[in-house]
This record gives structure tokens, C-alpha cells and sequence, in this order.
């Protein structure tokens, strides 16, 4: 059919995200969904790279998706709108000159838990989930590679990009540990692990800070996000278009619509994720602005980090999630 | 005659609410106010509501029907004939061996690595044809191979249980080929392609990792909708469309099985 | 095959062998090759596939190794730990457990419902296929409503010490279990109370006269019976049970993991279609291994 | 008073069936007894309720004196021979003939003779490894038998045990299943509805109708002094008049005869057996009958010719050339005449 | 030369096995003729060969003069009644019975009134609406008789149609079987293993063995003059006789017989029928022999008795009141006497 589509993050975009798009351009879509970076890759090299327009991958994972031939490179003269990034969006490392993506949202991977179950005054701690002493409830750990594991090189002091071999056996041993206990209640995607938390299956979920705080919003007496003390993952996800894709002309026209100025804000306000969309910032909600589960502060800025590209070593930590999981 | 012990009775009985005990929790919750989790916010029917304006929904009912009845008519057209040139032809031994590995193998596959072949198969199928694209095309022609074996399993095993006589006799009072296969042949084997066909219908809409591997973006089924809502949280409105399958499948169970006691 | 052409009768048609062949291969091969091209030669490109090696970016490398066997042995990154051995035995002793109480439930079961009159029994069968026809991602994710927390099973189990309190009784390998059997019940309970119903019972007769006790009923004069049944049901449970991914996934998240889960991850998320294609032939050989002790012990395949 | 069963009032109600009412048997020691009847009679059912298979709704029953209706099959001293000889197909002959001894735990150094001598008096020496599918229908029954036998219970009941069978194997095994008993000196009761084979093997007979005995006795007993006229009808081929008794002679639409004894009614029915009927040239001195021939059989060893007299037809099985239309003369021998109140 | 069917040197093989060995056949217009003879012995090869089921190795065939041994089944004007009487299960015995003209694509019109004379004639006329399976097995006997003669075959074939009934019902249609066909002065042949049913509607018998045929002939031929000791043994209850020739006297080692002719031969056989053997309360003047009873039998109609004499028994079926133990006189009739060449 003739129409653009877009596979994206489950809970991504407001709910008439698409219908105004549509209003605007003229041009129909279908929107996919997905749970995980992994799962995306996964898709298009099964098939996928001819079925889509437009997909969202994480920072990390572009660099493989362009070794594996996933992605085309963007037309610049079709997103005048690109001007309205974030300079520090618009040179990012893994993708200078934004050649093959623009930008979406930022966010980080943190913390939501349960107030009541916790204590008001608890400062978020990833000690909840990998501590014996400091369990106190069932928690759900996040399913995404990378990131999960991200988390816990935090918790142990260790870079999230490390490829150094003991780390990384310490890793899984202690992964393997904090399986074992009876207060591990699996791991979920984002949406997945907040939903569990606000059903009150779990007292605290690793999840996308967005995700987690549209359930705040909701009951910000109940439900807090925060990125933990010893530090987390930040990332940003981007929009691209992918090698075999059926409607270019969509996709860039999608693009380019998306890095307006009012949509990005429309998008953010939902969301609540960040905005990496400088012109937008103006008609941002303005209490998430000042909000540091979104924004964080220049302190927490500085205990977050990327996950990279690792190459060959990416290996590593597929054998180890692998050996995690199967344990 | 024989009485069963009162023990294995209530036995029995529990069984049956085990079953039964899920299918029920889904029902009842499909009815619940609050979003999340089972604390039980008051009855409502807004889920129901909710489904009937959700597009990709119904596009789920309608891909899993046409996947289902499509595959189904395929496969019982292909089991039958396939059926029939094995049952009705002396092939040596050998020969013989070759077509039953390859009947049994989809029967006898683990599921996942029956995706597994297959999603190689399409990889490379790629290269001819753009038809081989993850979607219905794929969904149905994976479906179908399985179905066709259970089909053909079925159906050879109905003819293997008339005897020659019957054809003979057919022939014997001056029919043609043709008029044996017609008027014959066909109608005799019509309670096993009928079963078969339910057999696969069944099979197909039981499905969910063949599809998982072979689906594409506009050829999401209902199976395929639900387990991705099941992983981001699960909330009544899935329980709503759960017991809407749920009592699709009753119909059909009580419509299948109505033809097959019409054919005994 | 050499073939003499000259007439022949069958089935009481004058014809001749070549014919009579040609006419044949012309019905088998549509449905023969869909199911050689679709399944067995893909089957069998695993194997190749089983020893090449996954590229940086989880493409395949024609590179041939055995690496992926190794690794299945245990020989990974990080020194030999039988990890992936581990999971194979875990998914035999799943498959093993699940068929065996399904057989336990599945007795009074079938003989519960062939013994009651005709017009209910009717009732009581339509009821067991239902469940039989119902998708598995509903009766699966189903049990995780029965088992939250907040219900009267995780309640009893909390008050048992048998979880923390305001815990899901899921995942876990109690959860995969539960799923595991409701989903293969009807399996097993349907081919065996074609058995029941069938039963020969002046043999529990004769053992009767034949001064008998109870067991020694069951075992001589009933077990021998119903087997063509069970081993039916067997094969149908403990095959697909031992590969199943669905309910370990739903039910068991990351703490009862089985084969078919590992599988789904190489072909999925891990992109490692080396290793996913090894693993597989594991399975697939367990299957084999299985079918022939199975059939041995009575199964007939044409059953199935 | 030894009977060795005695069965007293028995009644056996299914629902509304009457499968058994109110049935009194004796059956004396070392006897061969048959219950005779048609299909549905209740034979079974009684022959069951004897083994302990079923519970009898009212009556009683003694074994030796001994009342065993509380006694459950698996301890009764009784075995069965099924119909359908339910032998086990899992076991080997030799192991279906050591079962009852085997589920006693008799042990094994015991089984092992006592199988042995079975297997020879049966001559089944050569069946021992084979399992029960291997054997024909005959062999199979004597397994079957073995593995009664050696039981060695006070009784050994037999539900149709040749009915599977085909004609010429069944003769066969019905002078073997004679011979054995007389052997043994054991009781057997044999349950058929072949009249053929219950007056081949039987020293009694007991004939049954819905759920009731008719007549008891031996076998030339039933055979020529049928007590009604289902008996006489059920068992052989007989002839049926109604007659009407005028002085010393009994008047039928077909002339007048004489009886050996004359019955105390006024109006009853005549039976007479083929073999009471001889043709004669001319007409006989009395119980005489002119008739023509309309249709003959040959059956090897001797023909069966169907008589028309007004509308009634005879069987004779005479060894004179005869052909279909000739006019001939029959004698009722009165010495075979019976006569039966309806 | 009108023989209806003519067989010359048919010949059937089956890999090793020689179903057919050179048989040569001649049926003659409107009889009833029988094909007897043990299970394998080719019976149903050749009727199956006839009906064009299936392809003789060798031989030829003639139908009405015509060579017939390349017309597809189909086009040949001959039916068969299979053992199963292969009725179709999905077809209505109206339909069933009209299967035929239609496939020939005769107008309804003129079927219906010849199907319902085929009802009325087989009396079937009540189960028209019904499907065979619910009939009983002589209803489904007859519609499948029916189903094959409304073609109006010039031949109708019949494969052990008797086989898989009751013995009454058995007896029952063999007489109707024979009545239709004296009825409808049409060409029958009848396959069985059964020899009383040969002996009781045919007009000719071929008693068949290995493929081969051994005696061809009427009923009374082939049981009293038997051509050779099979023929002897499979018919009827014969004793059987070595014996030698010793000028006009035949010695065995129970005495010597004089029979009604000499043999040729100086060593073969001496035959004789049961009815063919006399008690006599002394020692007749020829033929007789000194024996004591060791087995009897009652049989309703006769008592079937053993001798002993020597290894020899005989069967003998008296009248007279005779114990086990009795030594009796015996006569072999003369005139039932048959020698045979072995
Ligand atoms: N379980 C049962 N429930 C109801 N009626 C029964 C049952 N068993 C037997 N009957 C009825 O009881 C009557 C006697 O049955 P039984 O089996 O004793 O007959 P039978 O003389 O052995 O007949 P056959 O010669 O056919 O075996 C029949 O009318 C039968 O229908
Ligand atoms: N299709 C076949 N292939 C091989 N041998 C066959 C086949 N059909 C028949 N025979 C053999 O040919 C011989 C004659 O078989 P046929 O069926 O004609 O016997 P029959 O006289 O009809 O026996 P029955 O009374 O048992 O039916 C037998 O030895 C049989 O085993
Ligand atoms: N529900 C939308 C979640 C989007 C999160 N993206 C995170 C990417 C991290 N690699
Ligand atoms: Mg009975
Ligand atoms: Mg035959």
C-alpha cells in the first residue's frame, strides 16, 4: 500500500502523532512496533529492510546496522529542518553529520520505583536489584543487552563499554547472582517493567526514564523515577531510513516533519523524554524542562554514559547475556 | 459395568477447572475498570468498546482469519491430492521411505526450529522473488507446509481404510475414471479431508512462532498482537480480545464438530 | 526403476505401470516439493550453516568451524562451563516431567469421561478440546493473571513461605510447569481416551478372575491397552514440550530457560544464526532420539 | 444335597431389564452343564453373576454349599473363558498361563511344572514363546483354557468360547473341550446359543428364555420330550401342529393322529422331529399323510425336502431318489409324536 | 459351441507364486456354476480375471465366442457381488443399486422403474432410503445382488457372498440365491470354500487346488465318484482306504471289499460315505467288518459315532441305541464303494 511506515519504540509518540502527520502532508502511515535495539537489527536483517521507511535505533547500534548494509544515507536538501538540532546533535559521535540519521529523543536508563513500598526519602540505589542485603521487594530487571548490563557495570564501578575479561566475568557472576534471588521478577522491556511496577507486581523496575514517567505523571504520589547513585546508561535514538526502504520520499518527508519545531514539542510533551530539538525547547512543557528525571543535571550528567559500538567485542556481551539468561 | 472411584472422579473434575482456570481469569479481568494489574476497579465493558475502534485490532482478526482459511485451503487441496498419489500408487519401499520422512518431518520438527528452517529459506528465497518478503506470502506458505503433511497424514489414512473393493466395484458397474474419482472416491474421502482441514484450521490458528519468524509489517495476527501487548503490560483490553478468541473458538469447535458427526 | 510397460489392473483399472506412475508423481509432487522446499532442504541447510561463523555485525561468515559445537559444549569466552549442556538436559527434564503428569492427570481423566452416558459425554470431550483449540499466547499469558500476586494462589504460597509476600509466582519454573501441563493436558488426555474407549474390558476381566489386586489390574490389563495411546500423547507432549519457547518465555522469563528460547534468541536478538542453527540440530537430534525410543515402546507413527 | 452350585431365586434387573428372573439351578458334581439360548436370554449375565463379574439384584448362590455372592471375582475359585478369550497380547502364552498363578505369587519354582504340564495336556508345547496374535483361533482358545485350568477352580465357566470360530475347527474343538472334561472330572459350564454344540458336548442343559430356564435335563431329554413349544422350536427342527384332542385321536386341518400317550387338554400342539418322518410307498396303517414335494436340496449327506400339505411344510431326510412335484406318502411314526400344552 | 464362458490355458503368476496353472473352463448357458475349493487355490484369481480385475499371465478367455481379456472392466457385460459386497457407504441402496445405469449414463427416467423393480424383486422395496451400513448383512447381500443385476450382466459373479453370514442366515439365502437364478435363467458363478453350499445350489462344481482344476462336474458326481482322494477328503466326510488289488477282491489290513467294478489299478484307494456304511447285528455276507465304539456324539437329527478298528475310524450315523464299548458289525454297502487312483 502507499503509505509510509514506521517501525518504532512502543509508546513513542503521542496518539495523534500520526493522524496530524497525515493532516499535514497528505501521506498515510502504518506504525510498527518493537521492544529492544536487538530486535529491531533482528527484524531487518530478516527481511525487514525492504518493509520499512523510517526506523528509531539507539546510538550504539547504528554503527552495525550501517556495516550490515541496513541503512541508506539521508538526503540533507530534504530536511531543512535538521537546522533545528541541538548543536551537540547535530556532530554526534556515532553518526558525524548526521549522515544516516537525525536525532528523535534522548533519555536515559534509570529507576522507577514505588514510594510507598520504599520510603519517601530513598535515594535510588541499583544496590535494590544486585545487593543481597539491600533487597526488599520484587524487582524487574530491564531486557535489553547492552544497557542491562550497562547498569550493572555501573553498580560495580566499571566502565559500560568495558571489554576487560574479568570485569566482565565479575559481571556475570554477579548478574547470575541477582537472577538467583527470589526477589528477581524477570526481565521486561521498559514499558513492560513499568507496567509491572504500576500493577504492583514489582516494587522497582530498570526502564526508560519517558516510559516511567508518564506513570509519575499519573500518580506522582505513588511512583518516582530517578537514575540511580552509582550511575546509569543515557542515550539518544534517532530516526533513519533503511536500505531497501519503499518510500524514501515519505520517510525524509516524515523526518523532516518530525524536527519541526511544534511537533518535536508535541512529541516530547507526551513522551516526556528530552528533546534534542533546540527550537523546540520553547513550547516544551515547562515543568519537564526543569524536571531532572528528563533533563538530568550537570552532576548526573556526568555519572551516565553511552554504550558504544564495541565491534568484534560486541561478542562479548552476547555470549555473556546468553550464558545470563540460560543460567 | 465399570464404576469409576469417587477419588479419580473429583480427580477428574479438577482437572477440568485447571484448564478452565486461566481462561476464566482472562474473561472476568476483560471486564475490569483499572488498567493495570488485577485489583479489581469495578465492571466495565470499555474494553470491548475499545477493540472495536482499534484498526490494527481488527486488521489482527482480519489477517489471522485470512491467514487461517487461505493456508487451510491450500494445504487441504495439496494434502488431498498428495495424499491420494501416495495411497493409491504401489511405490517401492524405498521411494515410499523418501515421501515419509518428508510427511513426517513437519509433523516431527520442534516448532522453533521448523522457524528457524525457514527463516533461512526465505533469506535466500529473497534473491528470486520479492514475494518471499516477510508477510501473509510467507506467513501462509509456512503454515501451509505443516498443514499439508497433517492434511495428507489424515486423509491417506481414511483411504488406507476402505478397501480396493469399493473402487473395483466402481469399476466393475461400468464407471469411468473419472466418474469413479467423482462420484467414488471423493465422497468417501470427504470425513478425512474434512478433519484434516479442521486439523489444519486448528493448527494455523494455534499458531504463533511460524508467524513470529515469517510476519511482516501489514500481516500482524492476533497471536502476534497479543504477546507483543503481553510483553509491555498486559491490560483488560487484551483480556477482551482473548475472550472474544476464546469463545470464536468454542463456535468453532462446536461447528466442527457438528460436521464431523454429520459425516459418520 | 525399471518399469515393463505393459498392462496392468489396479484398482480395477486397465492401465499401464508407467502410466500409472506418471499419474501418480503428478499428485504427489505439488504438495512433496512444497514441503522439501519450505522445510526439508532449509532442515537441512542447517546443518551447513551450524559451521560457519557470525560475523562482528551477526552476519554469517563463510568461514567453516566448528566453534558453534564447541561453544554448545561449553567452550566459551570465558573458560568451559556446561551452560548450553545444562539447558538441553533442562529441556529433556522438562519435556520428561510434563508428559509424565500429564499421563498421571490424563488417566482418571479419560476414563471419567468415557464413562459417563453418551449424551454428556459428548458435553465433557467438547470441553476438553476447547481448551486444545484455544491460541497457546492465551491460555499462556492467562497464568499470569491466575498467579499474581494479590490472588488466592500467590496469597497461599506467600503464606506458605513459599515466595515473598506481594510476589507473582512468576517466573519461575513452578509457572513453566503449570503452563507447560495445561497446555499439553488435552494432548495426551485426547489419544488416550480414544484408547479407553476402545478398551478391551473383559481383559480387566480376566485379570479380575485371574485373582488380580488393583495395580496388577492396571499394569497387565489396562497399561498395556492404552499404549498405543499414551505413546501418541507421549510423542505429542514431550517433543513439543521439550522445544517449547512460548511458555518458558511468558512463564519463565529468564529463570527456567529452554533450548527453544535459546534458539529464538540466536535467530533473534543475538543475530547469531551459526550457534542458532547448531543448537537447533541438538534439538532436532534429541527429537529423533526420542521419536525412536518412543516408537519402540509401542507408538505408531501413523497415530500422529 | 452336594450339588456343586447351587443357584437360588436368582434376579438381575438392568434399569428396566429383566435380565434375570428368578432363576433356580443346581448343577451336580463333574458335570458338563450348558445354558442354552437365544441371543439377550440372560445367559451371559448369569454366567457372570457365577463368576463374580457382576452383582446379582436378588437371590442367592452357593458354591459347595458355601454362599459366595459377598465373595469378589478375584478371590472366587471360579474362572472364566471369555468369548473373545481375553487373552493378555502383551504377554507370551507361557506368561497369560502362569497369570492367575502369578497374581496369587505362587512362586515361580512352583509356576514353572504346573505350566509345563498345561502346556502338554493342552499340546500347546510349541506356542509357549509365541504371543497370542501368533496363534489361530483354536490354539488361542486352549491358551485360553490353560489359563484357566490351572487355576484349578471349582468351576470353569465358558461364555460362547467356540462362536468366534468356523464350523469345521469348531466340531473339532468341541469333542476337545468334551474329552478334557471328562478327563478332568472338573465342572464346566458352557454358555452357547448353538443348540448343535450344546447336544454334542453337554451331560445337562438348561434352556433359556428372557431371563427364565424352560426346561432342564439331558440332552435327549430336551432333544425329544420338549417341555413347549420354544424348546422344541429352538432346539433341531421340528414340526408343529395345533391339534385339537377328540376321543383317542388328535385332529389337526391335516387328517387325524395318534400319540404315543394321550395329553390331558383339549387343544395343544404336536411336534415331531425329521426323523420321526418316514415316507412310505402307500398309505400307512395310521398318522398317515399325502403331500407333494416342491423343493429339494442336496446336502452331501442327505436331502432336504420341503413337503406341501395345504400350507404347512415338513422336512424329511430320506435316502429314496425323489423328484420336485412327485406325490408321495408320509408316516408320523407315533413313537416320535409329542405332544405340548401351549 | 455356445458355451457362455470359455477358459483356455489361463495361467496367473504372481512373482513365484502360480495362482492360475493352465486352466481350461467351460460354463454352459444359464447355470449355476461353482468354483469350490480350499483358501488360495486360486478361486478368486480367476473370477477376478473374468470380471477384469485383474490381467491373466497367459491363457485366453472368451465371452459369449468373444475374446474378452483386453476389455477394461468397465466395458465388460459381467458384475460381481464382492465378499464385502463393497456397497458404497455413502450412497443410499436406492443409489446404490442405480450406480450402474448411471454411470452408463442411462436417463433417470428409465432407471427408476428399473430400480424399483430390482426392490421389488429382492424384496428390498422398504430399505431403498436407507444406507447399507443400516442393513443387516443378508439385506446388504441382496442390494448389492441387486446393484449387480440390474446391468443385466451376461454374467454375475459371486466371491464367497455366503462367508461372512450367520449359519442360519446362510442356509437361508443359499435357497434364494438358487431360486432367483432357476428365476432368471441367468449364468451364475458362484466362488466358495464352503462344500455344502456347492453341493446344495449349483448346477456344476470345478473343484479347484493349487491353481489347478481337479473335477468338473454335477453335484451327485463329484460327491459320489469322487476322481481322486483331495476331491474325496475336501467333500463331504469320507473314510478313506489304502488297498490292493488281489484278483476281485480289494485287500486292506481291515479285510477284504468287493467293489461294484474292478479298478484298473493294482495298489489305490477304496472310498465310502458314511451313509454308505450299515450296522448289522451280525456279520454280513460281504463288506463287513468287527469293531467296538469308542466315541459318540449326539447330534440332534443323528448320532455321529467312531469306530475302532485297528488305527482305522470310521463315522457311521445309526438310529439304534448304541454305548461306547459295543462291539458292533459294520457293512460297507457295495454299491457305495468308490476306488480311486491315487
Ligand atoms: N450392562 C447392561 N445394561 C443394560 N442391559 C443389559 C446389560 N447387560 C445385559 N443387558 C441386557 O440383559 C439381557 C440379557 O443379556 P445377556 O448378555 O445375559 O444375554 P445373552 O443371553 O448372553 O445373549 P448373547 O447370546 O447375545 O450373548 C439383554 O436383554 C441385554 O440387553
Ligand atoms: N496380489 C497378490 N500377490 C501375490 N500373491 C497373490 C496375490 N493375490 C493372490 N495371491 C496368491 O495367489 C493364490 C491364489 O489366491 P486366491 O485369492 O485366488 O485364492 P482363493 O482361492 O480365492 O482363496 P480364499 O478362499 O482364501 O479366498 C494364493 O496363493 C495367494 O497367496
Ligand atoms: N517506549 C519508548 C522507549 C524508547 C526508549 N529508547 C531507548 C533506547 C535505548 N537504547
Ligand atoms: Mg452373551
Ligand atoms: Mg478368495
Amino acid at each position: 500500500a502507499n503509505e509510509l511506515r514506521v517501525l518504532i519504540w512502543s509508546e513513542y509518540m503521542p496518539e495523534d502523532f500520526m493522524d496530524n502527520f497525515t493532516k499535514d502532508t497528505g501521506i498515510k502511515s502504518r506504525v510498527e512496533l518493537y521492544e529492544s535495539t536487538e530486535e529491531l537489527v533482528a527484524k531487518l536483517q530478516a527481511g525487514g529492510v525492504k518493509q520499512y521507511d523510517v526506523v528509531v535505533p539507539s546510538d550504539y547500534i547504528i554503527n552495525t546496522m550501517i556495516k550490515l548494509n541496513l541503512l541508506q544515507k539521508l538526503d540533507h536538501s530534504k530536511l531543512p529542518n535538521l537546522a533545528n538540532l541541538e548543536d551537540s546533535f547535530k556532530n554526534t559521535a556515532y553518526d558525524p553529520g548526521n549522515e544516516y540519521t537525525a536525532p528523535y529523543q534522548w533519555g536515559t536508563v534509570g529507576m522507577l520505583y514505588n514510594k510507598e513500598k520504599l520510603g519517601a526519602d530513598y535515594v535510588a540505589s541499583t544496590a535494590l536489584f544486585f545487593d543481597p542485603a539491600s533487597r526488599k521487594g520484587p524487582v524487574v530487571m530491564i531486557d535489553s543487552i547492552r544497557e542491562m548490563l550497562g547498569i550493572a557495570l555501573k553498580y560495580m564501578g566499571k566502565s559500560v563499554n568495558t571489554i576487560d575479561k574479568s570485569d566482565l566475568k565479575a559481571l556475570a557472576d554477579m548478574m547470575i547472582e541477582t537472577k538467583s534471588s527470589k526477589y528477581f521478577a524477570g526481565f521486561d522491556v521498559g514499558t513492560g517493567g513499568r507496567s509491572k511496577v504500576v500493577a504492583g507486581t514489582a516494587i522497582a523496575a530498570l526502564v526508560y526514564n519517558g516510559d516511567a514517567m508518564r506513570a509519575v505523571t499519573e500518580a506522582p504520589d505513588k511512583f518516582v523515577f530517578a537514575n540511580p547513585k552509582e550511575g546509569g546508561v543515557i542515550w539518544a535514538d534517532n530516526m533513519a531510513i533503511p536500505a531497501g526502504a519503499p518510500h524514501v520520499d515519505y520517510a525524509h518527508t516524515f523526518i523532516n516533519w518530525v524536527l519541526d519545531a511544534n511537533n518535536g514539542a508535541a512529541l516530547s510533551n507526551w513522551t516526556q523524554y528530552a528533546t534534542p530539538n533546540k527550537a523546540a525547547k520553547e513550547f516544551i512543557t515547562p515543568e519537564d524542562l526543569s524536571n531532572p528525571a528528563i533533563y538530568p543535571s550537570q552532576e548526573t550528567m556526568k555519572t551516565l554514559e553511552f554504550i558504544t559500538d564495541l565491534g568484534k567485542d560486541n561478542r562479548y556481551y552476547d555470549e555473556l547475556w546468553t550464558m545470563i539468561k540460560t543460567r | 459395568m465399570f464404576k469409576l472411584n469417587m477419588r479419580y472422579k473429583i480427580l477428574a473434575i479438577a482437572t477440568y477447572l485447571f484448564l478452565y482456570t486461566p481462561l476464566l481469569a482472562v474473561m472476568v479481568y476483560s471486564f475490569n475498570k483499572s488498567r493495570f494489574g488485577i485489583h479489581w476497579g469495578g465492571f466495565s465493558l470499555d474494553w470491548y468498546v475499545k477493540l472495536l475502534h482499534d484498526d490494527l485490532v481488527i486488521e489482527a482478526c482480519i489477517n489471522t482469519a485470512v491467514l487461517a482459511v487461505v493456508s487451510t485451503i491450500i494445504a487441504t487441496i495439496l494434502g488431498t491430492t498428495l495424499a491420494m498419489g501416495l495411497a493409491r500408487y504401489p511405490w517401492s519401499k524405498k521411494v515410499m521411505t523418501f515421501f515419509d520422512i518428508n510427511l513426517y518431518l513437519p509433523v516431527v520438527t520442534p516448532e522453533i526450529v521448523f522457524a528457524g528452517a525457514l527463516v533461512v529459506a526465505f533469506t535466500c528465497l529473497r534473491y528470486i522473488s520479492s514475494i518471499f518478503e516477510p508477510g501473509l506470502v510467507t506467513m501462509i506458505i509456512g503454515h501451509v507446509t505443516f498443514q499439508v503433511a497433517f492434511v495428507a497424514l489424515v486423509v491417506r489414512s481414511r483411504l488406507a481404510s476402505f478397501n480396493n473393493e469399493i473402487e473395483e466395484a466402481s469399476r466393475d458397474l461400468y464407471a469411468s475414471n473419472w466418474y469413479t474419482f467423482r462420484h467414488v472416491l471423493l465422497p468417501l474421502m470427504m470425513p478425512g479431508i474434512v478433519s484434516g482441514a479442521m486439523l489444519a484450521l486448528t493448527l494455523s490458528l494455534d499458531d504463533f512462532i511460524i508467524s513470529f519468524f515469517t510476519a511482516g509489517p501489514t500481516s500482524v495476527t492476533l497471536p502476534l498482537y497479543i504477546y507483543g501487548e503481553v510483553h509491555r503490560g498486559i491490560t483488560p483490553k487484551i483480556h477482551a480480545l482473548s475472550t472474544v478468541g476464546i469463545f470464536v473458538t468454542i463456535a468453532l469447535v462446536i461447528l466442527s464438530q457438528r460436521i464431523s458427526s454429520k459425516d459418520n | 526403476m525399471k518399469i515393463i510397460d505393459k498392462p496392468e489392473i489396479l484398482y480395477g483399472e486397465l492401465s499401464t505401470p508407467r502410466k500409472i506412475r506418471t499419474r501418480g508423481l503428478l499428485r504427489i509432487s505439488p504438495g512433496m516439493l512444497w514441503i522439501m522446499l519450505f522445510l526439508s532442504i532449509p532442515a537441512l541447510s542447517l546443518i551447513v550453516i551450524s559451521f560457519t561463523t557470525r560475523g562482528a555485525y551477526g552476519e554469517i561468515e563463510w568461514v567453516f568451524t566448528l566453534e558453534n559445537y564447541k561453544r554448545l559444549a561449553g567452550y566459551s569466552l570465558f573458560g568451559w562451563s556446561p551452560d548450553y549442556l545444562k539447558i538441553l538436559l533442562r529441556s529433556i527434564i522438562a519435556g520428561l516431567i510434563t508428559t509424565v503428569v500429564c499421563i498421571i492427570l490424563s488417566y482418571p481423566l479419560a476414563f471419567f469421561i468415557s464413562t459417563r452416558d453418551k449424551a454428556t459425554r459428548y458435553l465433557w470431550l467438547t470441553a476438553l478440546i476447547i481448551p486444545f483449540w484455544t491460541n497457546l499466547v492465551i491460555r499462556t499469558y492467562a497464568w499470569q493473571i491466575v498467579l499474581a500476586p494479590g490472588l488466592p494462589i500467590a496469597k497461599l504460597a506467600a503464606l506458605l513461605h513459599l515466595v515473598p509476600p506481594g510476589s507473582p509466582l512468576y517466573p519461575s519454573p513452578f509457572a513453566v510447569y503449570i503452563g507447560m501441563i495445561s497446555a499439553f493436558l488435552p494432548f495426551v488426555a485426547l489419544p488416550l481416551y480414544s484408547s479407553v474407549e476402545k478398551l478391551d474390558w473383559s481383559l480387566v476381566e480376566a485379570a479380575n478372575d485371574l485373582y488380580c489386586g488393583k495395580w496388577r489390574v492396571f499394569h497387565q490389563a489396562i497399561l498395556p491397552q492404552t499404549l498405543p495411546g499414551l505413546s501418541v500423547g507421549a510423542i505429542l507432549t514431550f517433543i513439543p514440550a521439550m522445544g517449547m519457547f512460548l511458555i518458558p518465555d511468558l512463564l519463565g522469563g529468564a529463570k527456567y530457560m529452554l533450548v527453544g528460547n535459546l534458539i529464538q534468541q540466536q535467530f533473534g536478538k543475538s543475530r547469531d544464526w551459526p550457534f542458532g542453527a547448531a543448537v537447533s540440530l541438538a534439538l532436532m537430534s534429541l527429537t529423533l532420539i526420542a521419536l525412536v525410543i518412543l516408537n519402540r515402546k509401542g507408538g505408531k507413527m501413523e497415530m500422529l | 444335597m452336594d450339588y456343586c452350585l447351587e443357584a437360588l431365586a436368582l434376579h438381575k434387573n438392568y434399569g428396566e431389564v429383566k435380565a434375570l428372573d428368578n432363576v433356580d439351578l443346581r448343577i451336580n458334581q463333574g458335570e458338563l452343564f450348558t445354558l442354552l439360548g437365544p441371543s439377550g436370554c440372560g445367559k451371559t449375565t448369569l454366567l457372570r453373576i457365577i463368576a463374580g463379574l457382576e452383582t446379582a439384584s436378588d437371590g442367592k448362590l452357593f458354591l459347595n454349599g458355601k454362599p459366595i455372592l459377598d465373595i469378589p471375582a478375584n478371590k472366587r475359585p471360579v474362572n472364566t473363558i471369555f468369548q473373545s478369550y481375553a487373552l493378555f497380547p502383551h504377554l507370551k502364552n507361557y506368561d497369560n498361563i502362569a497369570f492367575g498363578l502369578r497374581s496369587q505369587k505362587v512362586p515361580e519354582t512352583q509356576i514353572a511344572p504346573r505350566v509345563a504340564k498345561m502346556l502338554e495336556m493342552l499340546e500347546l508345547e510349541k506356542f509357549a514363546d509365541r504371543y497370542p496374535d501368533q496363534l489361530s483361533g483354536g490354539q488361542r482358545q486352549r491358551v485360553s483354557m490353560a489359563r484357566a485350568l490351572i487355576c484349578e477352580p471349582e468351576i470353569l465357566l465358558l461364555d460362547e468360547p467356540m462362536s468366534a470360530l468356523d464350523a469345521k475347527l469348531r466340531v473339532q474343538l468341541q469333542e476337545q473341550l468334551r474329552r478334557l472334561q471328562l478327563r478332568l472330572k472338573k465342572n464346566f459350564i458352557l454358555v452357547t446359543h448353538d443348540q448343535e454344540e450344546a447336544l454334542t458336548v453337554s451331560d445337562r442343559i438348561a434352556v433359556m428364555k428372557d431371563g427364565h430356564i424352560l426346561q432342564c435335563g439331558t440332552p435327549s431329554e430336551i432333544y425329544n420330550h420338549p417341555n413347549c413349544r420354544f424348546v422344541a422350536e429352538f432346539i433341531g427342527t421340528a414340526n408343529i401342529f395345533d391339534v385339537e384332542r377328540q376321543g383317542n385321536l388328535l385332529e389337526s386341518k391335516f387328517g387325524e393322529f395318534v400319540p404315543n400317550t394321550m395329553p390331558e387338554w383339549k387343544k395343544g400342539s404336536l411336534v415331531i422331529r425329521p426323523e420321526g418322518i418316514r415316507l412310505r410307498p402307500e398309505k400307512p396303517a395310521q398318522n398317515g399323510i399325502r403331500s407333494r414335494v416342491i423343493e429339494k436340496y442336496y446336502r452331501g449327506t442327505y436331502q432336504n425336502i420341503t413337503l406341501e400339505t395345504g400350507n404347512l411344510r415338513m422336512r424329511t431326510a430320506p435316502h429314496r431318489k425323489i423328484e420336485i412335484g412327485d406325490q408321495i406318502w408320509v408316516e408320523l411314526l407315533q413313537e416320535s409324536l409329542v405332544t405340548i400344552d401351549d
